[in-house]
């Protein structure tokens, strides 16, 4: 029964949330590339980060593995510093 | 030459240590004649088969004796003819270095031996000739002949290995008897020409010849000395030493015979047209040396003995010779033959000399060289090898010999001077300057007239003349012909052509000089410039090429070198067919995507136009590449590469908008150019991964950290066990690494320039400010939490410090440097201090207190909570941790602390594109 | 798996020289971050890449049970990472320093060491 | 614990400079100190494994292939004892040539880091840990390089770090792809097992192998790929340029003898590998030569002949026999020395006349004959002049091409030599013979006394051992062939690594 | 039933992180786009951690995830507020359906400042306003 | 102080061991962590006023929570209709003015502004008094800022000043 729900939810899990995920990754990466100017791309990359977050918060059900929590949590962390370097740059230079 | 004021000197003294060796020496002459050789044999570098092996046969005892007898007059001379000139003293010092190098070279045994002072002799000949060096030409006289002597001299030592390998042995003794051995290598013939190269360039044979007349450059006892009667014999020596073994090579004879005949012919006709005593002299030293090769081709056992007997008549005249010449230059001040005139009146001693130098020369009894011509004419008129042709080209030797003397003798001593020249200062030179070639010419009459006793025929002169021919032979020599030939004839017939063509050379002396010159356009050395400005031209052309400034041009290189040499190993060995390739398992969706993503990105990092766009393009590359770790768990590498991706950014950013904007600058082909060879890279490297990839992959190492993680390292997460404790030395070096990238940002902001593109102040913002202020302690905390975990989970102390710095970093985003700095309160350098000498204590600990190895792991017994056991590798992580932080900031503190200047001291200050 | 990772190896290696062969010099320094993040990615790959467990002990086991990713390119991954941000954060520095003395993005410009003025 | 000392005693005093940071002064004594220690050290461990054999480390106590295992052989602790003795030297020459502002940003520091990587380079069984300390030997290297500021110093710093990062980056990929297809990155685990594995995959491992050329070549200055050095090595402060010319490259050469003797020394890979090595070493040679004839630099013209003699040592590499490595390494302590002399001699003549352009030089023969041979011996060593150093390193890499049966590479050397010769005579003419132009009449400054010294005395010490090393070249050549008979035996190596198996 | 439930929340998070991911897309400007994603975001990671405290029920695990949904809440409005001033400063578009915009001509650049306006220096709109709205 | 206490918490959060030598080691480091962020932060905030009722306290805060959750989520379901209906959008920046005004005070109310449905917060003036909003639906500007202020800024004022 346990192992009946394990294989549901890894298939689950493993077919369908993660790669719903990285398709929520083609759509941000699809505005990083489209965009004209550079705070368009900032915003895209943020939402990046922030689906990469969540993304090990699945893997990390997907696979049993709770290690993958704390690379989001160090991910959440310093991905808010790239997202504040980049808008210092954008604020120097205009 | 020197008028300065003769204060005397006792340099000559020195003198008396040639000639106690000279006395010595003939102490063993009876030894020899017996063949009793004296010996010394002292190991040097026996794994190069070289040693301190001397042997003192009879052609060594008979240039030994030339080298420090004419070397003990030499010396006197030296003393005499360098008064007052205040390099005397390392003029003597060459001198001497060059005189035992000599020894050297003609008593070596060992043929390396041999060949150790023979380069010296280069090299002080080349001290020498650029004796006066503040003149241009002694400086370019000097370089032409050690360029063209060591040029030779490395052809000789090719050739010497190549004879050592075949005869194995580098003995000259040994070699000698190993004939058949030698001719049995296929390597032999090789080894000849390459003897014969370096024999030909030393003794200034053609087309070599030409460095000899300008290195008359040198002062006149140097030219006396190296350059007639003892260097320049070195070639002369090892083609005789060696005519035992290579005699038998094909070639030989002829080669040595017709160079030798081209060089003495060239050579006296040279000689004549010559206003300098000293170029006359040059040219019949070569002129003596084709001489000497041309008996050695001959080579039976008549042309040997006219062979040595005319070496040892040669350097007793041409040394006497030069003397003169240099008495005369002192006295006169010129060595001209046209001003010169009737010196023989106010030199009387120096003209005696000169009188029995000449005829020497020219072979006129009671004088060694009337023997020596004779032999040479016996030698070519009886030989096997075409008598008719090989004594008409002896007699036009021996005319120009003859024609060279009497113009000597003539033209300084007899005949009226220039009447604008000078002479009423004109004196007899000096002791000093005539002893030397008084000396010579009474020993030139000695010998010939002892000629027949057993002390000159016995005991020097067969022994000297066996070790050429390779046989012990005794012969007798004969002062005067004793029974009549055809050479007496001959020999009249020279001296009477001879000297009448002295006497009346003045008629056709302009024309003949027009034709060497005109000639001499086409001769070897116009040849050697060429050679040598179009070799220093392709050297100037090829570095140009090569080094030309364009860093994109050596990048190219390395790939093109790269692609070429990796592919190599396809083309040697046929095809791909004996590559493997397995696929393993198929991607999953995820997977696929994100791999697709960094493909595209990829190329946008390309593609973009903006900088930022395309750092923000780098950005995901790098993200997607955490994913991927991710994907395949690794979870310590994907948080590591997290981290990195942002702090790289944050360096990029402060870094960059000072940076221009891109242009495009690069022409369309070179575009494709350059896509073309990216790719064929970019392929080579996907075929190794997929070929790598396919070979079954052996997990012995990693089972064994699986299985030692817990029990003996006592951590679970096994990567940060490698990284502290199985491989603890990489990451010491790597936050090294880290260490000094900090300093050396530091030290390039805190020597550079404050330039850069305007730019605008920041207003900062109220809402990060506050946020900060309370979101730093808990980042704090936050990396305090991953440096303790990080044993046994993912984390540790780098993640850790990174998470630490990134507070840090958010202050001066939020706030300016200054504050951040007094978050921190203490200087980040501090930290590296701090960091690097906690990580080497944790390391030292094991070996200083427990007799343990470096870095040996030692672990606490308490559990403390959170953090579990403590241990030498927890504190290394902490070594680590700091480190990183004080890395981390003293990079980004520096670049945005000149950034803030620039905003503070020159806002507005015009930088920008060009 | 191994194609699909080869492939986007190569691909940034392609990339990467491409842009380290450009003469502007923000573009090459960036190349170089590829050239990097090739490699590491390489390094991963050949190292027997797997979906098994993270290289974790388990709390309460002694050694680790079943199949493990391997640990050992990670943490020679993790060193090389961490190198090359300390070469590239250097080389960037010194570039903007380049950049302050000729005032052009041209790293053509850049050949007064080589070719005698 | 031995064997560590000549990567620890630097790396230690490094760090003693950090913390001493902002005390330049106290850091110069901390730096000559430890460099003199680390002499001491490294002539200790020499002679124990001269006497005892092979010394081995394993650091942490994991035993190899586990952990990381440091070796000691007699090639690795004789370049050890070179490294720490031109460390010393540089270190009391940079006492005068270097200046207080580099000092206050870290000089020393870097200085010991930088000589610690290079001995981790020497001493490391681990190929990964020899990517480690390339990396700090580089990383320092860059700052040292361009710490000067300015803008040579800067754009020689850009082709240097620029070229090194590729190199760098192969080196990283070619290991990746060895431990790929060995799962092991210990040299000596690689020895017992790359054999094999190349008889199955000749092609694969050949290929890898190559890249091993490309890398070490790169660093090594291997024609076509040295544009790196002639671009940078003449603009920092002589000290630095001689501390590298001594040491960089010839960690460069020392990673390709390892390499190939003992993990790529399988049949199928050397045989290409030879003729790869020979012809690159050969155009290295020419190339190398034909920039230095080009040259009005005293320090570019030097600068070629580094990337000249490399071709030399590759030369010997390539013929691969025990007496042409005896050569290389003989050659190798050979030109540092030599290299080095007329290096730190080109500084004292830069600090006397304030140039280094040949064009404006001169008059030194006549007025400061001991600066005159201080150049004209080490010079004469370099163009192989008997009986100084080099010339027992060419004649053993020439006989041993010979025996070899190498006759056009052979032939190719000989006729470098002769070009080397000749542009030692340049700047012997240039220099030293002619006379002083006008414009530098009068413009010579004589050193101060404590100057002098300090220039002198270092300057001194090497040029005597290119004279001892050509006297006294019987047991020392010995000492090489010794080495040699290691490195081409690998199972000696391989045994006091992994244990007898 | 624990695991249905944990991955119910999952795919909720996963729906609006996915809506948040078109909405940057699709948005006209990128302050709307802002308004999309940093919300859809913080809610899609929260549903997610939801999803992953009840799958492994254990409280590490729950800690980290509360830990990892604050840090989001406290840092992303202000990685918002910080991305938008720039790209307000930066010059980028407000999209043509803007109905109003306050902070035209507000920043001035040389003082560094933000003007609040007539907004803040009128005390009468203040006094108007609490007396209208009696706050 | 305050402060001190959610470090602790987050201590024993982020380790999952709630023991008392837990607790106790987070104690030790969280007060060394404020030593090193202390004079920069704002500690005393809460202790400004010592007639502090922990409990009413608490259960305004747990009141607060509940509306921001509440309005997190709508927040969230308001961009699915937003993104599916981008026509009718019409959004605008409006100045809000403010009558909180320690630090603490605005940037609370400015990130909830953030957080909250299809509005964002651009910037504070200078001068704090008033906050720059950006909205997706801006149909009355004073309607939109009386929104704003009877809702978050009220709440926060309570929750600050208790
Ligand atoms: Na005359
Ligand atoms: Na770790």
């Amino acid at each position: 029964m346990l192992d009946l729900a394990w294989i549901f939810e890894g298939l689950l899990m493993t077919w369908v949330i993660v790669p719903l995920l990285a398709i929520a990754i083609i759509l941000a990466f699809v505005r990083l590339i489209i965009a004209d100017n550079l705070p368009d791309r900032v915003v895209a990359l943020d939402v990046l980060s922030g689906i990469a977050v969540a993304m090990m918060a699945a893997y990390s059900v997907a696979s049993n593995e709770t290690v993958f929590l704390d690379i989001a949590l160090v991910v959440a962390m310093i991905t808010f510093l790239g997202t504040i370097g980049f808008a210092y740059y954008i604020d120097r230079r205009s | 030459a020197g008028h300065g004021e003769s204060k005397g000197n006792f340099y000559w003294l020195i003198a008396v240590l040639p000639a106690a060796c000279v006395v010595w020496l003939f102490t063993q002459l009876p030894n020899v004649a017996n063949q009793q050789f004296p010996q010394l044999n002292i190991a040097w570098v026996p794994e190069l088969g070289t040693s301190l092996s001397f042997r003192l046969d009879g052609l060594s005892m008979l240039m030994s004796l030339l080298v420090l007898g004419v070397g003990t007059l030499i010396l006197i001379y030296a003393s005499g003819y360098m008064d007052g000139d205040p390099k005397i003293g390392r003029f003597f010092a060459i001198l001497l270095l060059f005189m035992v190098a000599m020894l050297g070279v003609v008593t070596a045994d060992n043929i390396m031996l041999l060949f150790v002072f023979w380069e010296l002799t280069s090299i002080s000949s080349y001290l020498l000739i650029g004796f006066k060096h503040e003149y241009k030409e002694s400086q370019v006289s000097a370089q032409q002949a050690l360029f063209v002597t060591g040029a030779g001299g490395l052809c000789l030592l090719a050739g010497l290995i190549l004879l050592g390998n075949a005869a194995g042995s580098w003995e000259l003794s040994e070699i000698l008897k190993s004939k058949d051995e030698i001719l049995a290598s296929n390597l032999f013939p090789a080894a000849t020409v390459l003897v014969i190269l370096g024999a030909f360039t030393k003794s200034a044979q053609f087309p070599f010849h030409f460095w000899l007349p300008n290195a008359m450059a040198a002062p006149t006892p140097v030219s006396a000395y190296l350059h007639s009667a003892t260097m320049v014999k070195a070639g002369v020596y090892i083609l005789a030493r060696m005519n035992p073994v290579m005699k038998s090579a094909p070639g030989w004879t002829w080669t040595l015979i017709i160079v030798g005949c081209i060089t003495a012919i060239l050579g006296g006709w040279m000689a004549w047209q010559r206003p300098d005593m000293k170029k006359i002299m040059a040219y019949t030293t070569i002129s003596a040396l084709g001489i000497l090769v041309f008996l050695i081709g001959i080579g039976d056992k008549v042309a040997i003995k006219a062979m040595v007997l005319f070496l040892l008549v040669h350097s007793l005249y041409k040394g006497a010779l030069f003397m003169i010449a240099g008495a005369v230059d002192h006295e006169t001040g010129t060595r001209d033959v046209n001003k010169l005139g009737a010196l023989g009146r106010l030199m009387p001693i120096t003209f005696t000399a000169a009188l029995l130098a000449t005829m020497s020369m020219a072979g006129i009894p009671p004088l060694l060289g009337f023997t020596g011509k004779e032999l040479i004419y016996e030698a070519t008129a009886f030989t096997e090898l075409g008598a008719t042709g090989l004594t008409v080209a002896a007699f036009v030797m021996n005319f120009f010999n003859v024609a060279a003397a009497g113009i000597i003798i003539y033209r300084v001593f007899m005949e009226e001077k220039d009447p604008n020249f000078d002479t009423s200062h004109v004196h007899e030179a000096p002791w000093k300057l005539w002893l030397g070639p008084i000396v010579l010419g009474i020993l030139a009459m000695l010998s010939w007239l002892t000629i027949e006793g057993d002390f000159f025929s016995v005991q020097f002169f067969s022994p000297a003349m066996s070790a050429v021919l390779g046989k012990w032979e005794v012969v007798h020599l004969h002062a005067l012909p004793p029974y009549f030939n055809i050479v007496p004839v001959l020999s009249l017939i020279t001296i009477v052509a001879g000297f009448g063509f002295a006497y009346f050379h003045k008629s056709i002396l302009a024309f003949s000089q027009r034709l060497t010159e005109g000639t001499g356009a086409y001769g070897p050395e116009t040849g050697y410039f060429n050679f040598l400005d179009g070799m220093l031209d392709l050297a100037g052309r090829t570095a140009v090429m090569l080094q030309n400034g364009y860093l994109r041009r050596y990048l190219e290189f390395v790939f093109v070198t790269l692609v070429v040499l990796v592919t190599l190993p396809l083309w040697f060995s046929g095809a791909l067919g004996s590559v493997q390739v397995t696929i393993s398992e198929t991607p999953r969706l995820n997977e696929l995507i994100i791999s697709a993503i960094i493909i595209i990105a990829a190329f946008y990092v390309v593609r973009f136009s903006g900088r930022l766009a395309a750092i923000a393009a780098l950005g995901v590359v790098g993200y997607g590449i955490a994913l991927l770790f991710l994907y395949f768990n690794a979870p310590d590498l994907a948080m590591t590469q997290f981290s990195i991706e942002t702090l790289t950014v944050i360096i990029f950013v402060l870094v960059i908008y000072r940076l221009p904007k891109y242009q495009s600058l690069t022409s369309a082909l070179g575009r494709y150019r350059d896509a073309l060879l990216s790719g064929l890279i970019g392929l080579i490297m996907f075929g190794l991964v997929l070929f790598v990839t396919s070979i079954p992959y052996s997990r012995h190492i990693s089972n064994f950290y699986a299985a030692g993680s817990y029990l003996e390292a006592k951590g679970r997460n096994i990567v940060n066990v490698i990284l502290v404790d199985f491989r603890g030395l990489d990451t010491m070096v790597e936050i090294s690494v880290l260490a000094v990238a900090g300093i050396g940002v530091m030290a390039l902001l805190a020597t550079g320039t404050f330039r850069g593109r305007e730019v605008f102040p920041v207003i900062r913002s109220l809402i990060f400010q506050t946020a900060s202020r309370y979101l730093v302690p808990l980042i704090l905390l936050f990396s305090v939490f991953v440096l303790f975990r990080g044993h046994n989970e993912p984390g540790g102390g780098f993640i850790g410090g990174l998470v630490a710095s990134s507070a840090f970093v958010i202050y001066v985003f939020a706030f300016d440097v200054q504050q951040a700095r007094e978050l921190l309160r203490v200087e980040p350098i501090r930290l590296i201090g701090v960091g690097l000498a906690v990580a080497v204590a944790s390391a030292m600990i094991s070996p200083v207190f427990l007799q343990e190895t470096f870095m040996y792991g030692v672990w606490g017994t308490t559990e403390l909570p959170a953090i579990g056991k403590l241990g030498t590798p927890l504190m290394f992580d902490i070594g680590v941790m700091l480190t990183v932080v004080g890395t981390v900031l003293s990079i980004v503190f520096s670049l945005a602390e000149q950034d803030e200047n620039l905003q503070h001291e020159n806002p507005h200050t015009e930088g920008g594109n060009v | 798996m191994n194609l699909m990772l080869a492939t986007v190896v190569g691909v940034l290696y392609a990339t990467g020289v491409y842009l380290v062969l450009r003469r502007s010099i923000v573009k090459l320094i960036l190349g170089i971050g590829l050239l990097g993040n090739a490699t590491n990615l390489l390094i991963f790959t050949i190292g027997d890449v797997s979906r098994a467990a993270p290289p974790i002990i388990s709390d309460g086991d002694k050694t680790i049970a079943g199949e493990f990713a391997n640990p050992i390119p990670q943490a020679l991954i993790l060193t090389a990472i961490v190198i090359g941000m300390a070469m590239l954060a250097y080389a960037v520095v010194l570039i903007k320093q380049a950049y302050q003395i000729t005032h052009s993005d041209d790293i053509d410009v850049m050949k007064t060491t080589d070719v005698e003025a | 614990m031995i064997v560590i000392s000549p990567i620890l005693i630097p790396f230690v005093t490094a760090i003693v400079c950090i913390i001493f940071w902002g005390l330049p002064k106290v850091q110069r004594w901390i730096s000559l100190l430890g460099s003199a220690t680390a002499l001491v050290f490294t002539l200790a461990l020499f002679n124990q494994v001269n006497a005892v054999g092979i010394q081995t480390l394993a650091v942490g106590g994991w035993t190899a292939p586990f952990g990381i295992v440091l070796v000691a052989d007699l090639l690795g602790s004789i370049m050890t004892i070179v490294t720490a003795f031109m460390g010393l030297m540089v270190a009391i020459y940079s006492l005068d040539d270097i200046s207080d502002v580099l000092e206050e940003n870290g000089y020393h520091s870097l200085f010991q880091f930088m000589l610690a990587g290079v001995s981790g380079s020497f001493l490391t069984g681990d190929l990964f840990n020899l990517f480690v300390w390339f990396e700090i030997m580089l990383i320092s290297s860059f700052v040292m390089l361009s710490m000067t500021g300015g803008r040579a110093p800067i754009e020689g710093g850009v082709k240097y770090v620029i070229m090194n990062l590729i190199s760098s980056s192969v080196f990283l990929a070619a290991t990746g792809l060895v431990f790929g297809i060995s799962g092991t990155v210990n040299m000596a685990d690689l020895g017992n097992r790359l054999p094999e594995i190349a008889a199955e995959n000749p092609v694969v491992v050949t290929s890898i192998a190559m890249l091993y050329v490309v890398s070490f070549g790169m660093k090594a200055a291997l024609f076509p790929m040295f544009g790196w050095l002639p671009a940078s090595y003449h603009t920092p402060p002589t000290a630095i340029t001689t501390i590298f010319g001594a040491l960089l490259t010839k960690v460069g050469v020392y990673a390709l003898i390892r390499v190939f003797s003992l993990i790529f020394s399988a049949p199928e890979i050397i045989s290409l590998a030879q003729i790869v090595l020979l012809v690159l070493a050969a155009l290295t040679m020419v190339t190398g030569v034909f920039g230095a004839v080009a040259q009005y630099d005293f320090r570019r013209l030097l600068s070629f002949h580094i990337i000249s003699q490399i071709g030399y040592l590759i030369l010997g590499l390539g013929i691969f026999t025990v007496d042409s490595i005896a050569g290389t390494i003989y050659f190798m302590v050979h030109v540092i020395l030599a290299k080095s002399a007329l290096f730190l001699v080109s500084g004292i003549v830069e600090k006397m006349t304030g140039t280094y352009d040949l064009k404006k030089l001169g008059g030194f023969y006549n007025n400061n004959m001991a600066l005159s041979m201080l150049f004209f011996i080490p010079a004469m060593a370099l163009a192989g002049i008997p009986p100084l150093s080099g010339f027992w390193a060419k004649f053993a890499i020439v006989k041993a091409g010979l025996e070899a049966q190498q006759y056009a590479y052979v032939a190719v050397g000989l006729f470098v030599s002769v070009w080397t010769l000749y542009s030692m005579t340049k700047i012997w003419t240039y220099v030293f013979m002619r006379k002083r132009p006008e414009a530098l009449q009068g413009n010579v400054t004589e050193l101060e006394s404590a100057s002098f010294w300090i220039r002198w005395a270092p300057t001194i010490a090497i040029g005597v051992l290119t004279v001892v090393m050509g006297i006294w070249a019987g047991p020392l050549y010995d000492v090489a062939t010794a080495a040699a008979d290691q490195i081409m035996d690998p199972s000696i190596y391989i045994t006091a690594v992994l244990g007898g198996s | 039933m624990i695991g249905l439930l944990s991955v119910i929340f999952i795919f909720l998070g996963v729906l609006f992180i996915l809506v948040g991911a078109f909405g940057i897309v699709r948005m006209p400007d990128i302050f709307l786009r802002m308004s999309a994603s940093t919300k859809t975001t913080i809610i899609g990671s929260g549903f997610m951690l939801i999803g992953v405290s009840i799958f492994f029920g254990d409280l590490g695990v729950t800690g980290r995830a509360v830990a990892i949904f604050a840090f989001l809440l406290a840092t992303a409005p202000v990685s918002a507020h910080m991305i938008g001033r720039a790209a307000y400063s930066d010059g980028v578009p407000l999209c043509d359906q803007t109905v109003v915009n306050d902070l035209e001509g507000m920043y001035d650049d040389v003082r560094e400042t933000l003007s609040s306006g007539h907004f803040g220096e009128s005390d009468t709109w203040q006094a108007n306003f609490i007396d209208d709205h009696g706050v | 102080m305050f402060l001190l206490i959610v470090m602790v918490l987050i201590w024993v959060f982020l380790t999952g061991e709630l023991t008392l030598g837990n607790v106790g080691f987070g104690s030790i480091l969280a007060f060394l962590l404020l030593f090193v962020g202390g004079p920069r932060m704002d500690i005393n905030y809460f202790s400004r006023k010592p007639n502090f009722r922990i409990f009413t306290y608490m259960w305004k805060l747990l009141q607060f929570m509940g509306f921001f959750f509440k309005e997190l989520v709508t927040a969230g379901l308001s961009v699915f209709t937003f993104i599916l209906n981008p026509d009718r959008l019409k959004p605008g920046v409006v100045a809000v003015p403010l009558s909180v005004k320690s630090d603490a005070e605005i940037t609370l109310l400015a990130n909830l502004i953030t957080l909250t449905p299809g509005t964002l917060t651009l910037d504070v003036s200078t001068d704090q008094k008033v906050i720059y909003v950006h909205s997706v639906y801006v149909e009355d500007a004073d309607e939109f800022r009386k929104e704003i202020k009877e809702g978050f800024e009220t709440r926060v004022k309570e929750i600050m000043n208790p």
